[in-house]
């Protein structure tokens, strides 16, 4: 396997069949490669679930983690290297359920990553039980009775949680969603985007069909997502929010928000650590030749907050 | 005299804290040693907290020790906390205006507390007020009484500076510091560098506080001196004043680390926020980098982020106590399964659950060596003192990158919140090992790749040229799912391979486990902060004529099985005695798991508060010579 | 210590004189005599911090649990008895940092909880770290540099999760605060209320002054925050998180959001589980004197669909 | 013949579990009993997965073995991974279609699979093709093919039903359980009752299996019936046809649960699943009430949900497996500090970390015994079949309220999954415990009173006239929180007395540990899934003149020392065994620890397979025959 440049692994994709997240790779795979960033500049982070494999599909640094814990070990990538291109794939499950804390908190921070949610309604993974995306009241093919849960709405969810970029698309179309993550990955900031991916296999409410009919672009009606000054933030922002609720015989996708006049986690923490952008904590030198760079001088030095000077012959 | 000990009290809040601190920075000045230790509640202002001050002319105290010289309160409970700790000679400074205050009028006294001082006076006949308490400890303990009239002196003070009463009343708790200093024969600008480090830049703060210890000097009269100490013995020319907190963060330093993450949680924050306020790494100008100190939203997430650095190559740690332990161990699963060199600096508190969050134990020795599912390989030390603290926040760094594994250091409360006197470490031997890198894969590269022994070369995440995968799945050497059981015999047994590998290579004797000889009476098998009350006890029980040694078991995984085995054997069965401030003896049962030797007898305490010398010495004689086999200790309030 | 019906225990309240819990615990005590309850039909949850030992302090059920965990515990409670009065009490830092999860899940369920924040911008009880509700950039007393994260706003948290009764008080307005307690509780679903908190120790930015200069009433403006109809949810949420934005020189308080139109999650449990209101979880009988109610006969009768009738002499 | 053995393979989603039900019940009715077993990855659709069905006459069989009468494979894949496990006379059924695919062609297939089988048929000279493995197997192995033209089958049916040929496609998984049903001489009519249960309601689908049945007989010709079983001995009227996930959803409902709370995770869900789909406990038209099943956000919210219903008095509890119960370990604690009665159904999968999700082991006894931080009391109890764990559901529940403590319920993947018929199980003797109730308390109540011993009387929230607190710090008996170093000294000590009550009442011999006797020529000692091997493979061995016993361990705490001890010493040193699914010996570890004994000799297994009863007695025959001290297995695909 040589060093391959269009982001494809050699390995079995082992989605069913007519599963959204193929939409969804490819996307990935291609958005990358238009982008023309180098596949180790790349880190693919992801959960758990069939949405989880994907950096093992995708020919770039991969770390599948733990079920819901991708957003805070994609955080540790990014602090430690925040010249890497950190992107986030997760369920629904992953990210909005047992995520959710962590959801919230990246969204506080606008720390420079993309989070793509696979948002199929169920868990597919554990065989179809009910997501945190689910209506109450409706019964996929897997439930022995109606959902009890209500769903949460993942748009809102994120604009209410501080994320910079906030997008929704549809797996099915490739080329609308590739545009969108090379934006999300582009922007300066947390970025959002809620996938509608049908899973064929468990869910057959929201199928390819069902959204084909009720999906339109955004940005076919003028939709200004963009904020120009702070001063705008709340307006759009409410706007944002309540154009996310829609949801029926029309489904939105495009970009509902963007704000590019917030800083970034990194730069605050540039503000405070001069070199943090030019010597990040993970290209730091700490030895020479084995001797630590902070030797019993430098020690003194750095704590000399808590060094005593003994007085002699008082 | 060699040494002087004392006990200062009063409500939280009430800068015990800062007590501790000036003290022990005037007495390093002076060239002393000093131990000092602080309890405290869970709690941010009002209820009873005390430290409590060993200084020594020759050499550094290890552990709390019973008999203060000096007790001093600020208020009322502290002499109703601290009275019966008196003995033959104590000096009992308390606030005269505070004399007839009985405990029902303490309303932050605990219950069973005051049921207990009711119980002790009535007995002896004394009235329930700090009068009737303080007479007791004359009468029944012979202490000495030194009311000082607080009130008085405020004023004194207020007339001095030209404050208003209010302002003076801000400075009263060092009116028991300077009594100590004075009974102690400091000199007032000894404490005024005290002051000056605590309160960097903010003069007023120093003038008022220099200006009140004059004022108390003046009302100790006859009695200023007269604990005067021997002069220190040769102190070297530096000492740094430092919490066992502290020093694990000056560890990390030299060792390299560079992203510490952390959720606050006592007894552990306190390593993060001296991190951060030293993120710059600034030596006489120059900068040698900086350290990224990140405080997240929980404990999945600080251990998560650690290990998702630990990936790019930043050395990473976080630190933690057990309710934030208990959070991370899924994701340290994750990092022994994907050979993820990260640092878990563990801070050992009163468990189990929320527990006594402020006080401490030994409680968490399985939670380390076993929580989480599965089977993984992980590196368990535990640190006994201030300096193997430092030297070990280093080698956990090391390790976990020589052997790509999680790392869990162990500390406890007891040392973390204890500060010392310690002498600039030696850094001569000490290295950076970062194990076994692949500086110069391509394409070809297989993270897990086993060709060569259970340890692969690691690529780093970023690494120009190099992709690759990792997965909490099993894997095949490219990091990608396997679920063949062929890959996952080898797979699994490689990665249990590498303990193999660190037990081959860290020695048994003297790093994993340290025998300190003096006599064959008796021998203490004890781990972590027992270290000094053990060696202390020794050294005191040798005066009585009983010699014993101590077995100090520092890394538990790799145990030291053979070794420790060989030291346990060579006593008589029933003068082997495990020491452990927990319920279950559980270091002793991990000994007879290791090598079926079964320790029979112990000394074991929970309280929360830190095992004494003294009591510690006397259950060893019960045991030795009273045919005992089970001492439980309970001293400390 | 007899039964008392003023909810007041007589523990010393161990709080720093002059902190802004004192404000909600009176308010709390207040709220539940005249909401006419018995001690025993309520159950006071909290997490862990300063705020965390409320329920010591009150004469009800209390059940002071795990750092962030208040809402999951409470939710087992008021499963198992739908009947008693279930109340939350947490930090900032525990409810919408460690607990942010539970928080969202909680709102999507529509149980019928009340919640109420202690939110003092600060993680009191482990001495003064920034929560998640403090400002990036300002810097609190205990903190070494300024925040690094940005704040959440929890009332816009509260409405994108679907909480259905969303209030903000100020905890020194003892009054008003107890009324709001009263409606929350009143409310069958999910209540949030956000009580400006304080912190005399750490948090000395948002002081209690700062914040007297700053509060002004909802009601006093003539907000409506009742849906009354499903069809107006959507504008009035959106127009709720708008309102909630307004922080700085005018601060409003009072009830932003309340939806009575929506089912509860026990509602959901009764329609498939019919005796769960009468015979709820925790007042079944399961045995007659030892004796399991469920024996063999009715162990077959209940899993019949597992059991198999062998066909003899075939 | 008294038992068939046989392995249907074919690609996940194809319908193997579906085979499982279906075979298994379709023998049941005819009074057979059956254990079937199933191999899957943690995949939805594609990849391969299988069942191992034994049908006997006379008993149940316990544990996977090998040497299957039929090989049955849906596509090339199957054939490819099982060919090898033909052996003398095995019937190789596969689709004469297929014949001329080689493993290249089949992408779902594992690269280290891929390797072997190609390896394995060029070494003997065969074409990497199905139609060489399945000479490869005749000619080496003895094998008999029987190649079925799945297409024309598929034709004849769809020309039978008059439904078109894709339609006629979904039938295809019957093709193979009809032929093993034709050839094992199982009538139409049974196998009909099995697609009626499978699929109820659902005519259409019944009625095409139905058909596609009669088709495969017809394909077999003279082959049908030729491995046709002995008529059943005795069966009772009726079997309940169960998975390990079925019978302790059956317990609990018979134990009293009312709230299950869960996160669904591999291989737990189905439990709740089933409990899901019995919420309305209605027997013969009568409700008998309900149990609400509360999927939540995560497993922290399973435990704590389930703690705070426990504490209304519901019996409450949840189920896991190990990633999940990671998170759990904190409230886990909670509940161990405030006395919670609440039980954690345990399941164990292949670890560390997400590990082998679908696969099995037994790497989880540690963390059931040691995560969480502190030290609290807890209950382990280990099923090792259907039975055991049937009835451990009800005494898990019995204990967590009798001893006011957690408890937590070990099972594995491999019992989990595995489908027997099971005798309806008898609850003569069964028995509903709740413990120490304080029915009539009032104002004064407290809920930690310990003036009558360490368990104290329980009260539920709610209870009119009542009021209590809980906590996780440590407590008064009022459930407020103490930092008295007296109080905590006797909260702690009597909350670990509880496990002593247990010790006391549990009794060692028989409950918390069974010997079963066969001879001293070896003794295994095992747990949980062990058992059905070990039996089965020391009954095998006595055939051939070895005689060894089992100790089969059942309660890890509190554990039973003294028995387990005698036990051990009543056997040779160098005849002692452990057998377990792990890598460090984990039980064999624990027993050292608890009683000094160390048991050195091992035959272990950590592929994610069960332990087969074949590998284990050949092990076992070179420990006691030719002197290995260590065996590791690795049967299965
Ligand atoms: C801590 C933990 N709990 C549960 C699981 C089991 N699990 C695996 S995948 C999954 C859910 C998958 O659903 P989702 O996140 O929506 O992803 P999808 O499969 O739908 O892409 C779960 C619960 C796990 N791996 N870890
Ligand atoms: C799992 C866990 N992590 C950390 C802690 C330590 N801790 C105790 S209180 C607290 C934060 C308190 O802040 P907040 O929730 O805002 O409550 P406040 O004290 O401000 O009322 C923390 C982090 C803990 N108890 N448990
Ligand atoms: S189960 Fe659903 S989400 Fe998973 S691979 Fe299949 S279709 Fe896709
Ligand atoms: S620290 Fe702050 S929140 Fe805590 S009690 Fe004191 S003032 Fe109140
Ligand atoms: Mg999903
Ligand atoms: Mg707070």
């Amino acid at each position: 396997m040589g060093l391959r440049l269009d982001y494809k692994t050699d390995l079995w994709v082992d989605w069913c069949p007519g599963c959204g997240n193929f939409g969804i790779l490819t996307a990935m795979q291609k958005a990358l490669a238009e982008l023309g960033l180098k596949p180790w500049e790349v880190v693919i982070v992801s959960g758990i679930g069939c949405s989880g494999k994907t950096p093992h599909f995708i020919y770039a640094n991969g770390v599948h983690t733990l079920h819901g814990r991708a957003i805070p070990f994609a955080t540790g990538v990014k602090l430690a290297r925040p010249d890497l291109t950190v992107i986030v794939d997760g369920g629904d499950g992953d990210l909005l359920g047992i995520g959710a804390g962590h959801f919230v908190a990246l969204g506080r921070r606008n720390l420079d990553i993309t989070v793509i949610i696979h948002d199929n309604q169920v868990y597919g993974l554990t065989k179809g039980q009910a997501s945190p995306t689910l209506p109450a009241g409706v019964k996929t093919k897997a439930l022995p009775k109606p959902n009890l849960q209500d769903a949460v709405n993942p748009l809102a969810l994120a604009l209410s949680s501080g994320y910079t970029f906030v997008a929704r698309a549809f797996a099915m179309d490739v080329e609308h969603l590739k545009e969108i993550i090379k934006a999300a990955v582009k922007h300066r900031g947390s970025a959002l985007i809620d996938v509608l991916q049908p899973c064929v296999t468990y869910n057959d409410l929201y199928t390819t069909p069902w959204y084909r009919k009720r999906v339109y672009k955004l940005e076919d009606e003028g939709w200004d997502p963009v904020v120009r000054d702070p001063s705008e933030r709340p307006v759009k922002l409410a706007r944002a929010i309540e154009k996310a609720q829609e949801w029926g015989d029309r489904i939105p996708v495009g970009i509902f928000y963007q704000d590019p006049t917030r800083d970034t986690l990194e730069d605050r923490i540039a503000s405070r650590i001069p070199s943090y952008r030019s010597l990040p904590p993970a290209l730091q030198r700490i030895d020479s030749n084995g001797t630590p760079i902070v030797g019993e001088r430098e020690l003194k030095a750095i704590f000399r907050d808590r060094l005593i000077r003994v007085k002699k012959h008082h | 005299m060699e040494e002087a000990r004392f006990l200062l009290g009063g409500p939280q809040g009430a800068g015990l804290e800062t007590a501790a601190q000036v003290l022990t920075t005037a007495y390093a000045v002076r060239g002393y040693r000093v131990y000092s230790m602080r309890e405290y509640f869970s709690n941010i202002k009002g209820r009873h907290s005390y430290i409590l001050v060993r200084v020594n002319a020759r050499r550094l105290p290890r552990a709390p020790r019973e008999g203060p010289d000096i007790i001093a309160g600020l208020d009322a409970e502290s002499v109703f906390t601290h009275f019966t700790e008196a003995r033959e000679g104590t000096i009992l400074v308390y606030d005269s205006g505070q004399a007839g205050v009985s405990p029902e009028r303490i309303p932050s006294m605990e219950r069973e507390l005051r049921k207990r001082v009711r119980e002790t006076l009535s007995r002896g006949g004394y009235p329930p007020t700090v009068e009737g308490a303080v007479t007791y400890a004359r009468d029944v303990l012979g202490a000495r009484p030194l009311p000082l009239d607080f009130r008085g002196i405020l004023g004194e003070l207020s007339k001095r500076l030209g404050i208003p009463a209010f302002k003076a009343k801000r400075f009263a708790n060092t009116i028991i510091i300077a009594a100590v200093a004075g009974l102690t024969g400091l000199e007032v600008g000894d404490l005024r560098e005290g002051f000056e480090r605590r309160f960097p830049g903010r003069r007023d703060v120093v003038e008022g506080n220099t200006a009140l210890v004059e004022v108390v000097y003046d009302a100790l009269g006859d009695l200023r001196g007269s604990l005067a100490l021997d002069e220190p013995l040769e102190p070297p020319g530096e000492y740094f004043v430092v919490s066992g907190n502290d020093v694990v963060a000056m560890g990390k330093v030299v060792g390299g680390l560079r992203i510490q993450t952390y959720y606050p949680i006592t007894p552990a924050a306190d390593e993060s926020f001296m991190l951060e306020a030293h993120e710059n790494l600034d030596a006489d100008g120059s900068s040698l980098g900086g350290v990224v100190v990140f405080q997240t939203e929980d404990e999945i997430a600080a251990i998560s982020a650690a290990i998702g650095a630990a990936l790019t190559g930043a050395r990473a740690a976080t630190a933690t106590s057990g309710p934030g332990f208990d959070l991370m161990v899924e994701a340290l699963g994750w990092a022994g399964m994907n050979e993820a060199p990260v640092v878990v600096t563990y801070y050992q508190r009163g468990g189990p659950s929320t527990g006594l969050p402020t006080r401490g134990g030994q409680q968490d020795l399985y939670s380390a060596l076993f929580s989480g599912h599965g089977e993984y390989p992980r590196i368990v030390v535990a640190s006994g003192d201030h300096e193997e603290a430092f030297y070990d926040a280093v080698k956990a760094l090391n390790w976990a990158e020589r052997y790509q594994l999680p790392v869990i250091h162990l500390l406890d409360k007891f040392l973390a919140n204890s500060i010392v006197t310690l002498e600039p470490p030696s850094l001569e031997g000490v290295r950076i090992d970062r194990g076994l890198l692949a500086g110069s894969a391509g394409p070809e590269y297989r993270r897990f790749d086993k060709s060569g022994g259970p340890i692969s070369p690691r690529a780093l995440l970023g690494q120009e040229g190099v992709v690759m995968w990792y997965t909490g799945d099993e894997h095949d050497e490219y990091g990608h799912i396997s679920e063949d059981p062929v890959n996952r015999r080898e797979m699994h047994r490689a990665r249990m391979r590498k303990l193999e590998v660190a037990a081959s290579e860290i020695p048994e004797e003297g790093e994993r486990a340290v025998l300190y000889e003096g006599g064959s009476d008796f021998l203490l098998v004890g781990w972590g902060s027992v270290k000094g009350a053990a060696l202390e006890a020794i050294e005191l029980l040798r005066g009585e004529g009983l010699r014993g040694s101590y077995l100090h078991l520092r890394v538990f995984e790799p145990f030291p099985s053979r070794y420790v085995l060989e030291v346990l054997r060579s006593f008589e069965e029933d003068r082997v005695i495990a020491v452990e401030a927990n319920y279950l003896a559980q270091a002793a049962r991990l000994v007879a798991m290791n090598t079926g030797y079964r320790v029979a007898r112990r000394i074991l305490k929970w309280t929360g508060r830190p095992i004494y010398v003294g009591e510690l010495s006397r259950a060893i004689v019960r045991i030795v010579e009273g045919g005992s086999v089970e001492e439980v200790l309970d001293y400390g309030a």
